[in-house]
């Protein structure tokens, strides 16, 4: 089946704003409703958008080897986690919000009460924001590009005894009947 | 008790999913009933929260002399959300390997484990 | 072997499902719509969250801040799904 | 005393019962020694003798796992052949077992 | 260094998760030092786990409060005296399951290494591995009950993604599925019951809800509902089908650690059971809802297991009859809390012995796991009509296996005969009959154990198991640490209970204390 060019070059023209506004999600987390989970969760889709546009197998080849989302899920959560553990490190408190309100990197002090919003609050807020929304997005594009694949490649059964094949005595390979 | 429309919502939503889960014995219907067992569970943590005439919990613009809802259970729900993505995930990923090697994904016949 | 199936009745498993259902329906009587009983840890959130955490949006500020730790298991979730997934996908060859 | 553990009525002490079942074994065995010594190995003595046929060969007379407790099964065949089909192997009877155990459970609670 | 012992209920998890998510890295760059990495990785998580539970027990309950700077208390005076962060609320009978967690997981990862080192997918199995050791450390520790049930989703997925590590033609994948969807439906019940309680109290803290519940009908829902999903968590009858499906096509290793994870939802019911619902409820009631559910395991898991054929499934049932014992004893302390005089003439030892029953039965199921997986490793075969005279060649793994049986039979000196007798006498006092059953559940489970030594060992030497050869030594090791473990737990019983199990009991049944440590006598 060969997909049409309008849906692909609608799909490649979109793209980048789907990106735009997933980011945009993400960075206003604590300010508008959003986060980094709705904003990885919207990259993702722009991921999803390509792997529908284009064949999968074209893509994994050619753009996006599905490994590299992996990683990009461990990192964003490494940097997760390495900024909840600073936290142990300058303030001795896991999870402390070390950045608020020290004037340093998103570190402005908000008063309460309603006011137009300051993108540079919060503190380790918008660091966790962005480090929840790398994930999110490598994770579901994992995971779709995984299923992808899963659709068309067939597993073979070597594996289906509990050790390597030539350790098993000739006519004994196990399991039940 | 018709103001409390929401909680009869959810109990509804419950017992329709269980009986998804139950009758129904193809597995793609079963793990969507699960995905609306969910659902049903989501929307009785946000109905928890609500309050009369209430505002999002955010100060962002927000007008004056408002109550805010309670915002936890909104984050709660977020986080069962995301929960409820992971789980479903792993689900359809085992449905579609036993279907590849079984060729079926019914639940009666998805028994070579048993007694 | 005989495919048997199931060992229930599908209209043992309504009668059940029905009196389940009615059991979720308890809370409909407890509970009232609109009013919680008790707001006194949501109503700190929203009076403090701006001056402890800096965000202005509460459910950001009770979900990264002061609930952080369940995101963190919550990312750890999704993690394991993609793991998962990537291990029973995976290639038997190396 | 050390290695005493109470147990509601008395108490259990397993270095005591270690002690004294090694001296019971060193009892067996001092008995055992002052015994005939007329067993020599390798000779004829060693085969079994089963009515003056040949020793069957090995394989044959290991008791596979299967067969081990047929008689209990069979004494038990009224409760195993109900037993047996209730765990069905298909999912949705493990839930409707799950909701039956709510709702008896629920009733214990309420009624009593 | 100060910081870190500050720390350890932080470090508790962060240790794992944090080894867990360098591992896919470390498996793409640098493949060959990924062995390494999670013997390391699961030392240093089980290293944490043992100093915070020698913490616990030397200088009493750890209060941990997460995203606050050190030495703010758990309960600030400007929100009205309520914790409104996570807090970590670790106490004896945490500490105590720490500990069985700590020692089981380290003894299976020396196992895992050497025992899975042909496979492909290893970066994601050991992280699984670790994420699912988090899972159970967190969830014995948690002082919150939305976080509570993070931790058991986090145990849930993790457990049904290794038991479908090995294919097995899609058996695997089977026995995944079910389990998963299983402990999905109990996962979603316990959300529910979290929401009723928080709807009425407007808290996740344990200690808050546990100091102001009463008996209402709401509360009632939430109980049963809890009750029904950790039991089934936990593999009790009638809701322990899936247990048998997932531990018999999972990776022995892996079957010897979800047998702790399903301890830990055994962990929650009696943490809700005791301390959510403390006193506030006709515990003669509960306690029997406790004991019928520990009798029928008993006796349906026990009774399964007999006509088993594959060795594995046989574990497995006997896994589920083993809980029955702790059911039993911790429901007979349940049912005669409300009487002192009951209680300290026998509620007490019913109650230590229920959970010394915990610990041993980790120890033995585990060697016991370990020791079939070495048989399977070499042979396999799981069917027990097809093994035999297998003692000729491995006899290390004979010795181990049959330690681990006379264990699981209660046979002295070994340490389930400790337990059992407790649980015995203890029972016998509240109600011979139980006592009765209990004792002709061991002398099957004894005989059920002849039939798979029998079978898989002894016997004369069969042709085509003529070349198998002893395991590897990092296995055995994984099988010594539990050895050593069974036998001193044995040798030892009154140490270990005087000084583990009687702090663990004392917690469950002291509530007032766990509410203080939290909430420090306010409210």
């Amino acid at each position: 089946m060969t997909i049409g060019l309008i849906v692909k070059t609608t799909g490649r023209l979109l793209v980048p704003f789907i990106f735009i506004f997933g980011f945009y999600i993400v960075a206003h987390g604590h300010l508008t409703p959003g986060g980094g989970f709705q904003g990885g969760a919207v990259i993702a889709t722009g991921v999803a958008l390509i792997l529908v546009c284009y064949h999968y197998r074209e893509c994994m080849e050619k753009f996006i080897p599905v490994s590299s989302f992996k990683l990009v899920e461990s990192a964003g959560l490494i940097l997760f986690i390495c900024t909840a553990l600073a936290g142990l490190v300058v303030a001795s408190g896991f999870l402390f919000n070390w950045l608020n309100a020290t004037g340093g990197l998103f570190g402005n002090a908000v008063a309460y009460g309603i006011n137009p919003g300051d993108l540079y609050t919060a503190g380790i807020i918008p660091v966790l924001n962005f480090a929840i929304g790398i994930e999110v997005f490598g994770a579901l594009s994992a995971v779709l590009m995984f299923m992808f694949a899963g659709l068309k490649e067939t597993t073979s059964e070597e594996d289906d005894a509990e050790l390597p094949i030539e350790n098993i005595h000739k006519g004994k390979k196990g399991g039940r009947k | 008790m018709i103001a409390n429309l929401p909680f009869i919502a959810v109990a509804l939503l419950i017992g329709i999913a269980l009986a998804t889960i139950l009758l129904k014995k193809n597995m793609i219907k079963m793990v969507m009933g699960l995905a609306m067992l969910e659902g049903a569970v989501n929307l009785f943590l946000v109905t928890l929260g609500y309050r009369e005439n209430g505002i999002a919990p955010i100060f962002t613009n927000a007008p004056e002399g408002a109550d805010m809802v309670l915002p936890t259970v909104q984050a709660l729900t977020l986080t069962n959300i995301v929960i409820g993505v992971a789980t479903t995930a792993l689900m359809l990923v085992l449905v579609m390997v036993i279907y590849k090697k079984y060729g079926t994904v019914n639940a009666d016949k998805m028994r070579r484990l048993k007694e | 072997m005989k495919e048997a199936g199931s060992i229930f009745q599908p209209k043992v498993a309504i009668v059940l499902i029905v009196l389940v259902t009615l059991i979720f329906l308890l809370p409909a009587f407890g509970l009232t719509f609109g009013a919680p009983a008790a707001t006194m840890t949501d109503q700190y959130y929203i009076d403090n969250s701006q001056t402890e955490t800096g965000a202005n949006n509460v459910v950001t500020a009770v979900v990264f801040d002061f609930r952080g730790f369940d995101t963190l298991g919550e990312a750890t979730v999704l993690f394991i799904a993609v793991l998962g997934v990537a291990m029973i996908f995976r290639r038997n060859h190396k | 005393m050390i290695g005493d553990l109470l147990t509601g009525y008395g108490f259990w002490n397993p270095l005591v019962w270690v002690a004294v079942m090694a001296t019971g074994l060193l009892v067996a065995w001092l008995i055992w020694r002052c015994g005939e010594s007329d067993y020599d190995k390798g000779t004829e003595q060693t085969k079994p003798y089963l009515s003056g046929n040949d020793e069957p060969e090995k394989g044959a007379v290991h008791i596979r796992g299967g067969n081990m407790y047929w008689g209990f099964t069979h004494a038990l065949k009224g409760y195993y052949d109900k037993l047996i089909p209730l765990h069905s192997g298909v999912v949705n009877d493990y839930l409707v077992w799950f909701l039956i155990g709510v709702i008896v459970i629920f009733v214990v609670v309420i009624m009593v | 260094m100060n910081v870190l012992l500050d720390n350890l209920p932080a470090l508790l998890i962060a240790v794992p998760l944090f080894c867990a998510f360098l591992l896919p890295i470390i498996g793409r760059f640098v493949p060959k030092i990924r062995d390494a990495w999670i013997i390391c990785a699961s030392f240093a998580a089980s290293l944490v786990a043992v100093i915070t539970a020698f913490t616990v027990y030397t200088k009493g309950t750890i209060v941990y409060v997460f995203g606050a700077a050190a030495g703010s208390p758990a309960a600030p005076i400007d929100s009205g005296g309520i914790p409104f962060r996570i807090i970590f609320t670790i106490d004896g009978f945490g500490a105590f399951m720490l500990l069985s967690a700590a020692i089981v997981s380290f003894a299976v990862v020396l196992y895992l290494v050497s025992s899975q080192k042909e496979r492909t997918g290893r970066s994601e199995f050991y992280a699984l591995y670790l994420l699912l050791t988090a899972g159970i450390f967190g969830m014995v520790s948690t002082g919150d009950m939305f976080n509570f049930f993070v931790f058991l989703e986090i145990n849930s997925l993790a457990g049904a993604a290794l038991v479908s590590y090995h294919r097995r033609g899609g058996l695997a994948a089977e026995g995944a599925l079910k389990y998963l969807i299983v402990n999905t439906v109990g996962g979603l019940m316990v959300l529910f019951s979290i929401g009723l309680l928080y709807a009425q109290y407007n808290s996740l803290n344990m200690a808050v809800i546990a100091s102001q519940i009463s008996l209402s009908t709401l509360n009632i829902i939430a109980l049963v509902l809890f009750i029904a999903a950790l039991a089934m968590k936990a593999g009790s009858v009638p809701f322990h089908f899936a247990t048998p499906d997932a531990y018999s096509v999972a990776p022995s290793g892996i079957t010897a650690v979800m047998i702790v994870a399903s301890q830990a939802g055994l962990y929650g019911l009696f943490r809700v059971l005791f301390t959510l619902y403390g006193d506030a409820f006709n515990t003669v009631t509960l306690g029997w809802v406790i004991i019928v559910l520990g009798v029928l395991s008993m006796v349906i898991g026990v009774t399964m297991a007999i006509p088993q054929k594959d060795v594995k499934r046989l574990l497995a049932y006997h896994a589920v009859s083993q809980t029955g014992y702790m059911l039993l004893g911790v429901g007979v302390a349940l049912a005669v809390l409300g009487d002192p005089v009951a209680m300290t003439s026998y509620g007490q030892t019913a109650m230590e012995g229920g959970l010394f029953h915990i610990i041993n039965h980790a120890m033995y199921k585990g060697l016991l796991f370990l020791a079939v997986g070495a048989v399977i490793y070499r042979t396999g075969v799981w069917s027990l009509n097809k093994m035999g005279g297998l003692g000729h060649n491995m006899k290390w793994t004979m010795i181990f296996f049959l330690i681990g049986a006379l264990a699981i039979a209660g046979i002295p000196p070994f340490n389930g005969f400790a337990s059992k007798l407790m649980i015995y006498e203890s029972v016998f006092a509240f109600n011979p009959a139980l006592s009765i059953i209990a004792m002709v559940v061991s002398i099957l489970t004894l005989a059920s154990f002849m039939k798979v030594f029998h079978s898989m060992f002894m016997g004369p030497q069969l042709p085509e198991y003529a070349e198998v050869k002893e395991v590897p030594k990092l296995m055995i090791a994984g099988m010594v640490i539990l050895t050593i473990f069974v036998i001193g737990f044995g040798l030892f019983p009154d140490l270990v209970v005087n000084n583990l199990v009687a702090p663990a009991a004392d917690a469950l049944i002291n509530n007032s204390a766990y509410i203080t440590a939290v909430l420090g006598g306010g409210l």
